[in-house]
């Protein structure tokens, strides 16, 4: 499973992207960030406040009750600023 | 259909992408286009930096495109928007849409920037003399979508 | 503030407009630029001319700019209006506005063009392969003018 | 008094702006089209249904019971059709 970061949640985690092995009881994206809170101290920064967080699975928005499959590419960032 | 969705860290000409608009063969062209505040507006901007999700970028803004060729009857569509580090009065944005009517080219290059700017995962970093931060969302950005639900 | 108000036969140059506007110094322009629809559209029109009415039509646009300067936060405001002879796809009119915010950008632009389609005096002949005839107004311009009641 | 004619109606008229003695009897513009409908029967034409008619004094839009005075430029055109 891919995982990415963008903008100030790159900078917490020091990673743009990381490969993991999904483990077999996290379903959920809600689940995922909580796993992924345990990796270091820049992610439990990044990922400790999900309401502040957006996610996108393959690519589109996805909730944090969205299931999470091992091929997946997920997603977290920041509330978006372009345009 | 004219219709285009670009990302890239070359600047914009407004002169052939309006001239591609034309191609469109209609009466109204309306054309959005947002520019890093000059320096009398923040004197401590030294340069706007934009990060975006490179494949997500384009769906999003393909699919917000594909909503307002619903919603309006646009023959032309275009979107570019620039990557990387920019610098004051540098163009960051360009929304252009072709209609027989003056009414669906506005409103639809609106609903177009309403959505790019509370969809498409674009982030951007404010560089100043003090140092640099990610700029927050705005609240008035997501109260902008309202209006077309 | 940047404002002009420009009749004229000659065509415009829609980059060096937007550069004029962009002097504002401000994060958005929005353009509106209407065009002699082209022979798919109406294959049998061959040109439209455009006549006004010298004096009366500069104080009518400029009251029109007042009015969108006192209801939104513009910095910058540009209208040119070409009059005589105009070949199919060439340019008829342009409406550029400049402002800190995206939404009193698009607002003044389609507010100045609803205003200027209703009072500023210019008629168009349209001449087509059968003979020429001058264009009827729309009730839809009228009705346009009332969501800025 | 100036009176200037636009589109078709200068077309019906034949000029585009003449010269007029403003008679006494003439106090609006109502009156002062019933009066040049007299002039001939292109302006008997251009000015028979007022409804369709707009008119401008002094280049500002006025009403069909303004009243006119003897320096003012008074225009008669249809309704516009620019932008």
């Amino acid at each position: 499973m891919r995982i990415l970061y963008f903008a100030w949640m790159r900078e917490h985690t020091g990673c743009s992207s990381e490969e993991i092995q999904l483990p077999e009881e996290v379903e959920t994206i809600a689940e995922l960030a909580e796993y992924l809170r345990g990796r270091s101290a820049g992610h439990e920064a990044a990922l400790r406040n999900m309401k502040t967080v957006r996610v996108a699975v393959n690519r589109r928005y996805a909730q944090l009750d969205s299931t999470v499959s091992a091929g997946d590419e997920i997603a977290f960032f920041p509330p978006v600023t372009g345009g | 259909m004219v219709e285009a969705v670009l990302i890239t860290d070359a600047d914009f000409d407004i002169a052939s992408e309006y001239e591609t608009l034309k191609q469109a063969g209609v009466g109204a062209v309306v054309i959005f286009s947002g520019v890093v505040r000059d320096n009398a507006d923040n004197p401590r901007l030294v340069a706007m930096t934009l990060e975006h999700y490179p494949g997500m970028t384009e769906m999003e803004i393909s699919a917000i495109i594909e909503e307002a060729k619903r919603r309006w009857p646009v023959s032309g569509v275009r979107v570019i928007h620039r990557v990387g580090r920019l610098l004051p009065e540098e163009n960051i944005v360009f929304v252009g849409s072709a209609s027989a009517h003056r009414q669906a080219a506005f409103e639809s290059a609106a609903f177009i920037m309403d959505y790019l700017k509370t969809k498409a995962p674009f982030w951007k970093k404010e560089e100043t003399e003090e140092g640099a931060n990610w700029v927050d969302a705005r609240e008035t950005d997501e109260d902008a979508l309202k209006r077309w639900e």
